[in-house]
């Protein structure tokens, strides 16, 4: 014989303004199997907890209503109660008067009231046919995967090997160090941006817990949280690595040149190549789609130069498969191609270059010894005209949010510029100064005042050629007037945009990405590292645009998250499982078809008692299964339930009011 | 000095808004538009100005000002606008309103721009096609101006660009027709 | 005897007469992960709208059971909302999709057994959809009084 | 053989005789028939919807209607200012059932309209249908030796999402028929500035001001001439010459040619069709430099920024 206890919450005014409370207690008090019911301000609190715990053992309660908010809001509060009165937590049922109920008919007080006992009803119908459920233990793989090598990837690496966790790292380039390594300087420090990444990168690459697996791509990815396969794809370098030992006599002598990603296509790299005289490995590999050896079968040089014979033409790709626990993912930003601002002549002019193009010209190690140099005839430009949001907050031809950082980093390119060409002078376009971060607006200050940079506030209308200048137009709409700017060089601040494999590597993993590529977080708010998947982690750019030290801090929070996960040597998971009765199961295998998780498998069982004879039934892998309940519905013979929400349960609901 | 929340609820921005579908909340401010209008400089209130001033409610500010009679319709500034905005339908919005409720810029160049519009239509009415010279002599009159770009006229006439004749469209009856179910058309939506 | 037609029979039940001040039971069963969510959002955002609702919280609309709305009809309710994921943002990735087809098939076999088809209505609402959810519910709540009571809700209320 | 209905504008008739003779030229020997628009009305120009919207659907939309009594899928228009005024309604029309019907009650009697026929401007009738091999095929005196700045205005090429042609911003489809002539385009940058269009007559300084810079970059740019497919920017551009000269005080002395006048010069038609005496500013100048071809200039040596998407051998 059930013996529940109903908990009606006033909310303070929220749910007692609009419902009848006590009323509603005395009609608990009337429905059948209701042994106890009870009112309190607030049944969260700590008192209100108190009185269920108390009702429990007083009253020899079998299962709790607690009429209160939404069970998104305090079901885990409520359930935790049960547990401390010595109950099984499962035997809780939240009836959510306030959402559906008390906030909603606010003009109606007796359509509410009735509502409201109807809600309980239900749960407590419910309640009598819940079952007391136990969490399940998973085994856990202590590995985690993280990919992309740029600084939210090598944060979050170093971060979980610090901890003792295997760490397999994984980037598609040659080297790590993503965007970062093609930055001069950072701001609001102006720190130099590779003499604070590289110690790390070289810690990446030493440490005992890293393996490190650049110039690959992940291929497939299997499995669930704490169990994940996953296969890599290490793309053929055509140098091997552990032979070479990174004298550079091949490149120097490889007679084919390349424009050089590094440094954005302003100078050549060779064939086979290291993207950077910092790479992390500092090992070259051959470009398969320049090296005339590998494309026409001739040349042969870098082979004839290295004297180790750590060339391989013959190498092919190589898959690689781990068995690891949780991923992050760190796949970075992609800067937008401004091609579509025609009216800039973008494409026709050379001295229109973008930002990363400015950074890489003033960077010390830069392909132009640290000047900025007009592309058309190399000389030093005097005036330089900056323009921001370009393609950001540009629904027209780019996207619509704010990229974040390019107000900032071309405040910075402003004090760059000043350093670097003493007599040149830099006009700034902008729409706002979007200066939020600690220190941030005292650095655009003291780049404004130090500088002298005149700021204008405009969207460029036009820029066309006058003699060897571009003539940049616009409004200054401080003053109301429109004015031509006579630049010698013109600097976009173009946007951030998700890199493009996004989409593809989102479906890979199984979790969403949003309409620009940027993969989702679980929750905008409370959940902003991890995905809607349980075990996948994002860090950086790939979720949204962000600086350098929000990147750092998110990947280390992924890191606290992995961390967090691999604390056991099991994980706790949901009871909120399915089962089979073996019994009732024809083995018609319908269940295996809709499982969007493949946690259904089949197995064989004896005929009968003591029979040899096998027939085959469905079997769940509980710890696979999420309990979506699609194989419930989906069973002809009614031998799959889903704890929690089994068909008794639901069916009392409804046949309750 | 502009004093704003004492007027009641804008209805100028909405009335502007449905007459020329476009959405002018979304007018970030940008300036784009001002430095692309060839004829900016002209006007009282450059594009972005009047944008702002639909948004304010500003209703007589905007109607009295010469910007929606200067706008050429060139298209450009919604071309290059980031929010994608139809500005010369709001202006042309604007000016249809100015038209309608009688808000009228006694400024010279105004008058001179109505006029001449007036003329055209005029012309067209009565012979279904267009006639230079009778409409810049026309123009000329009614501005009391007579001599305007008389320096051009012997050489243009002498070249044979303006032509004399005046040769009406076979139908022109019809076009009559036209202008006035237009004009009824047009009473029965306001 | 009655030649046998392709004239389905109806249980609908017209000899219930509703009395002027009659208000249908609309049970709603809902996917946790969108419309549930959704229609706290509703909650939260104090959007009001009619209280004829019942919600039942499933984890997925592919949970729903045919069994679930035809025991509804039978017994409580009058109508039936069913509302899940959007197409392709599916938490179990593609559960509703299943919901969906076979919620079409149940519509056939409503009609079949003699209720009208609308008695049970689908929609989707996500989590971010709080009006939309207040709308959904009125438009069902409108329906199903159009379609007159199959049930009495509480025959007491009305007896007074 | 091609063919299709032909609208040539009030101006055709008075201003820009030269554009509608050599049209009609050039075509011929293109092999398109064109049938003019029986009983055509003036387009309304701007004054039509600057005062009102109703007769700025309704004149175009005529025009429209009486153009689906042809069989002929296409109507070109030389004159820009028609083509975008047609161009315009026929894409509100079409997108707005409503308001066609609505429009279409001012002019019953022509017939009701259906949306059969598209509208094209000349310029685009000539790079899209003809083509430019076919322009280049016909061509026997090359203009080889001319450098010409095409200026396009406002109307040819914009709304984009209306006319559906060529860029708004920096368009080719001139540059790529002079050049087709042999004539070499120069690199001009107010291709699609505005040239103070109707504001001719009410309001001269405007034009004055604004016809006079896209004069001065066109000379920037190292042109002889102007290119232009619409008569009223050929009016403004041209006949105010000698004032904008006075205003600035600077001679510019720069011919302004419609696009047909080029092609029926390269195509060795009789000069005299070509009407050049029309010209307010001489032509005389800028004809003289066809077949001085200047040598190459010596190749410069690249900058330092060479970027080249090809791999290349040492």
């Amino acid at each position: 014989m059930a013996r529940v206890g109903v908990f009606v919450c006033f909310c303070g005014a929220n749910i007692a303004d609009y419902v009848d409370v006590p009323q509603v207690v005395e009609e608990a008090k009337r429905i059948r199997d209701v042994r106890f019911a009870i009112d309190y301000k607030y049944m969260c609190s700590d008192p209100g907890q108190q009185q269920i715990r108390d009702a429990i053992a007083q009253h020899r309660l079998t299962s709790i209503v607690v009429a209160a908010c939404s069970p998104r809001m305090h079901e885990k509060t409520f359930r935790k109660a049960l547990s401390d009165a010595g109950m099984n937590p499962y035997l809780l049922e939240v009836a959510n008067i306030r959402e559906h109920s008390s906030w909603v008919h606010q003009k109606d007080k007796k359509a509410a009231t009735e509502k409201a006992c109807d809600l309980i009803r239900m749960a407590v119908a419910k309640s009598i046919a819940n079952e007391q459920l136990h969490e399940i233990s998973v085994p856990v793989t202590k590995r985690a995967l993280v990919i992309g090598g740029g600084i939210a990837g090598i944060q979050a690496a170093l971060d979980i090997a610090d901890a003792r966790i295997p760490v397999v790292l994984v980037e598609k380039s040659p080297s790590i160090g993503g965007k970062m390594a093609q930055l001069d300087e950072t701001f609001p420090t102006l720190d130099c941006s590779q003499c604070i990444l590289t110690p790390k990168m070289v810690d990446v690459a030493s440490h005992p817990y890293i393996e490190l697996i650049p110039y690959a791509e992940v291929l497939e990815l299997q499995g669930f949280v704490g169990n994940y396969k996953v296969k890599i794809k290490k793309k053929a370098s055509y140098v091997n690595f552990k032979t070479c030992t990174g004298c550079g006599a091949c490149w120097q002598k490889c007679p084919v040149k390349v424009p050089n990603e590094y440094n954005m296509g302003i100078d050549k790299r060779k064939a086979i190549y290291t993207p950077f005289p910092q790479a992390v490995p500092n090992k070259p590999v051959i470009d398969a789609e320049h090296c005339t050896m590998l494309l026409k079968g001739k040349c042969g040089i870098c082979a004839k130069v290295c004297l180790p014979g750590a060339i391989d033409y013959k190498m092919e790709d190589e898959i690689i498969e781990r068995e690891i626990g949780a991923v992050v993912v760190a796949t970075g930003y992609d800067m937008w191609d401004p091609k579509p601002y025609e009216e800039y002549g973008v494409g026709r002019f050379k001295d229109i270059i973008t930002s990363l193009e400015f950074e890489r010209m003033v960077s010390a190690n830069g392909p132009t010894n640290g000047l900025p140099l007009r592309p058309s005839d190399g000389k030093v430009p005097k005036n330089v005209v900056f323009i921001k949001c370009i393609g950001s907050r540009d629904e027209a031809k780019g996207i619509e949010y704010c990229s974040k950082i390019c107000c900032m980093y071309t405040t910075k390119h402003t004090i760059l510029l000043h350093h670097k060409v003493h007599d040149s002078h830099a006009y700034v376009f902008y729409m706002d100064i979007r200066a939020a971060g600690k220190g941030y607006e005292e650095f655009v200050k003291k780049a404004q005042v130090d500088t002298g940079a005149t700021y204008l506030r405009g969207r460029v209308s036009k820029i066309y050629k006058k003699g060897d200048k571009l003539m940049v137009r616009g409004e200054d709409a401080q003053i109301g007037q429109v004015v031509e700017v006579e630049a010698d060089l013109v600097v976009l601040a173009t946007a951030v945009i998700a890199p493009k494999d996004n989409p593809d590597l989102a479906r890979l993993l199984g979790i969403s990405y949003d309409k620009y590529g940027y993969l989702s977080e679980a929750h905008p708010k409370l959940r902003p590292v991890e995905t809607a998947k349980a075990g996948i982690f994002l860090a950086g750019c790939t979720q949204a645009p962000k600086d350098i030290p929000e990147t750092v801090a998110q990947a280390s929070a992924c890191a606290a998250k992995v961390c967090g996960l691999f604390a056991g040597d099991t994980m706790k998971k949901d009871p909120m499982v399915s089962t089979i009765n073996n019994e009732y199961c024809s083995g018609c295998q319908n269940c295996v078809t809709v499982c969007p998780y493949g946690a259904i498998v089949t197995d064989e069982v004896p005929m009968g008692h003591g029979s040899k004879e096998l027939r085959t039934v469905a079997k769940i892998n509980e710890g696979v299964c999420q309990g979506c309940g699609s194989c419930v519905a989906i069973c002809r013979s009614m031998a799959i339930n889903l704890a929690g929400f089994t068909d008794p349960q639901l069916i009392n609901e409804i046949v309750s009011i | 000095m502009i004093i704003l929340g004492t007027q009641g609820p804008n209805t100028f921005l909405p009335e502007v808004n449905a007459r020329s579908g476009a959405n002018i909340l979304e007018c970030y401010q940008c300036g784009k538009c001002v430095s692309t209008c060839p004829v900016s400089q002209y006007m009282d209130f450059p594009p972005r100005e009047i944008m702002q001033m639909v948004k304010l409610g500003l209703k007589n500010e905007t109607m009295m000002a010469n910007s929606t009679w200067f706008c050429l319709t060139c298209s450009a500034c919604s071309g290059r606008c980031p929010r994608e905005i139809e500005i010369p339908a709001v202006m042309e919005a604007i000016r249809h309103i100015a038209i309608e409720e009688n808000y009228i810029n006694d400024s010279t160049k105004v008058k001179e721009i109505r006029t001449f519009h007036k003329i055209f239509l005029d012309m067209i009415k009565r012979y279904g096609r267009n006639y230079e010279l009778r409409m810049m002599a026309e123009f000329n009159i009614r501005t009391r101006n007579l001599f305007k770009d008389m320096h051009l006229a012997p050489k243009a006439l002498l070249k044979g660009k303006i032509p004399l004749g005046v040769k009406s469209v076979k139908s022109a009856k019809a076009i009559q027709r036209m202008y006035k179910l237009a004009e009824k058309l047009e009473k029965k939506h306001q | 005897m009655e030649t046998v037609t392709n004239q389905l029979v109806s249980i609908e039940k017209p000899e219930i007469v509703a009395p002027p001040n009659w208000e249908p039971v609309i049970m709603g069963i809902l996917c946790n992960w969108c419309s549930y969510a959704g229609s706290d959002l509703t909650g939260t955002s104090r959007i009001q709208y009619p209280p004829n609702i019942r919600i039942i919280r499933v984890p997925c609309s592919s949970r729903v059971d045919p069994w679930f709305l035809i025991k509804s009809l039978q017994t409580t309710a009058d109508g039936v909302l069913v509302s899940g994921c959007h197409p392709g943002d599916c938490h179990y990735i593609s559960g509703n999709y299943y919901a969906r087809r076979r919620f079409l098939v149940t519509k056939k076999l409503l009609n079949f057994i003699g209720y009208h088809e609308n008695r049970i209505q689908f929609s989707w609402v996500s989590a971010a959809e709080g009006p939309k959810f207040a709308k959904v519910v009125a438009k069902v709540t409108e329906d199903i009084k159009k379609l007159g009571p199959l049930h009495l809700y509480k025959k007491e209320n009305f007896e007074k | 053989m091609k063919k299709l209905t032909y609208f040539p504008g009030c101006s055709a008739h008075g201003t820009s005789e030269e554009f509608d003779k050599t049209v009609k030229m050039v075509m011929k020997s293109l092999d398109v028939e064109m049938e003019e628009l029986p009983d055509w009305n003036c387009c309304g120009a701007t004054s039509a919807h600057t005062m009102s919207e109703t007769l700025a659907y309704a004149l175009p939309l005529r025009n429209l209607v009486l153009a689906e009594k042809l069989d002929n899928k296409t109507m070109a228009i030389p004159c820009a200012s028609c083509y975008q005024r047609l161009k315009v309604t026929k894409h509100h029309m079409d997108a707005d059932p409503a308001l066609a019907k609505k429009i279409n009650t001012t002019v019953v009697e022509e017939g009701t309209y259906q949306g059969k026929v598209d509208v094209k401007s000349m310029l685009q009738y000539c790079y899209e249908d003809v083509g430019l091999e076919a322009i280049k095929a016909k061509v026997t005196k090359s203009l080889a030796g001319m450098k010409l700045a095409c200026y396009y205005g406002c109307l040819l090429t914009r709304p984009k999402n209306i006319t559906n042609f060529d860029s708004p911003e920096y368009p080719v489809s001139m540059d790529q028929i002079v050049e087709a002539l042999g004539a070499k385009a120069t690199e001009f940058d107010y291709k699609t500035e505005c040239c103070g269009a109707s504001f001719s007559i009410s309001n001269t300084e405007v034009v004055i001001n604004l016809s006079g810079q896209i004069l001065e970059m066109a000379k920037e740019s190292g042109a002889h001439a102007i290119v232009v497919a619409c008569p009223l920017c050929q009016s403004n551009l041209d006949m105010r010459q000698p004032d904008i000269e006075k205003h600035t005080g600077k001679k510019l002395d720069i011919p302004i040619f419609y696009f047909t006048q080029l092609m029926a010069l390269a195509f060795g038609m009789p000069e005299k069709d070509m009407m050049f005496n029309k010209h307010i500013v001489p032509v005389e100048g800028a004809l003289a430099n066809i077949g001085k071809i200047e040598p190459e200039p010596e190749k410069i040596k690249k900058p330092k920024k060479a970027v080249e998407a090809e791999s290349e051998v040492e």
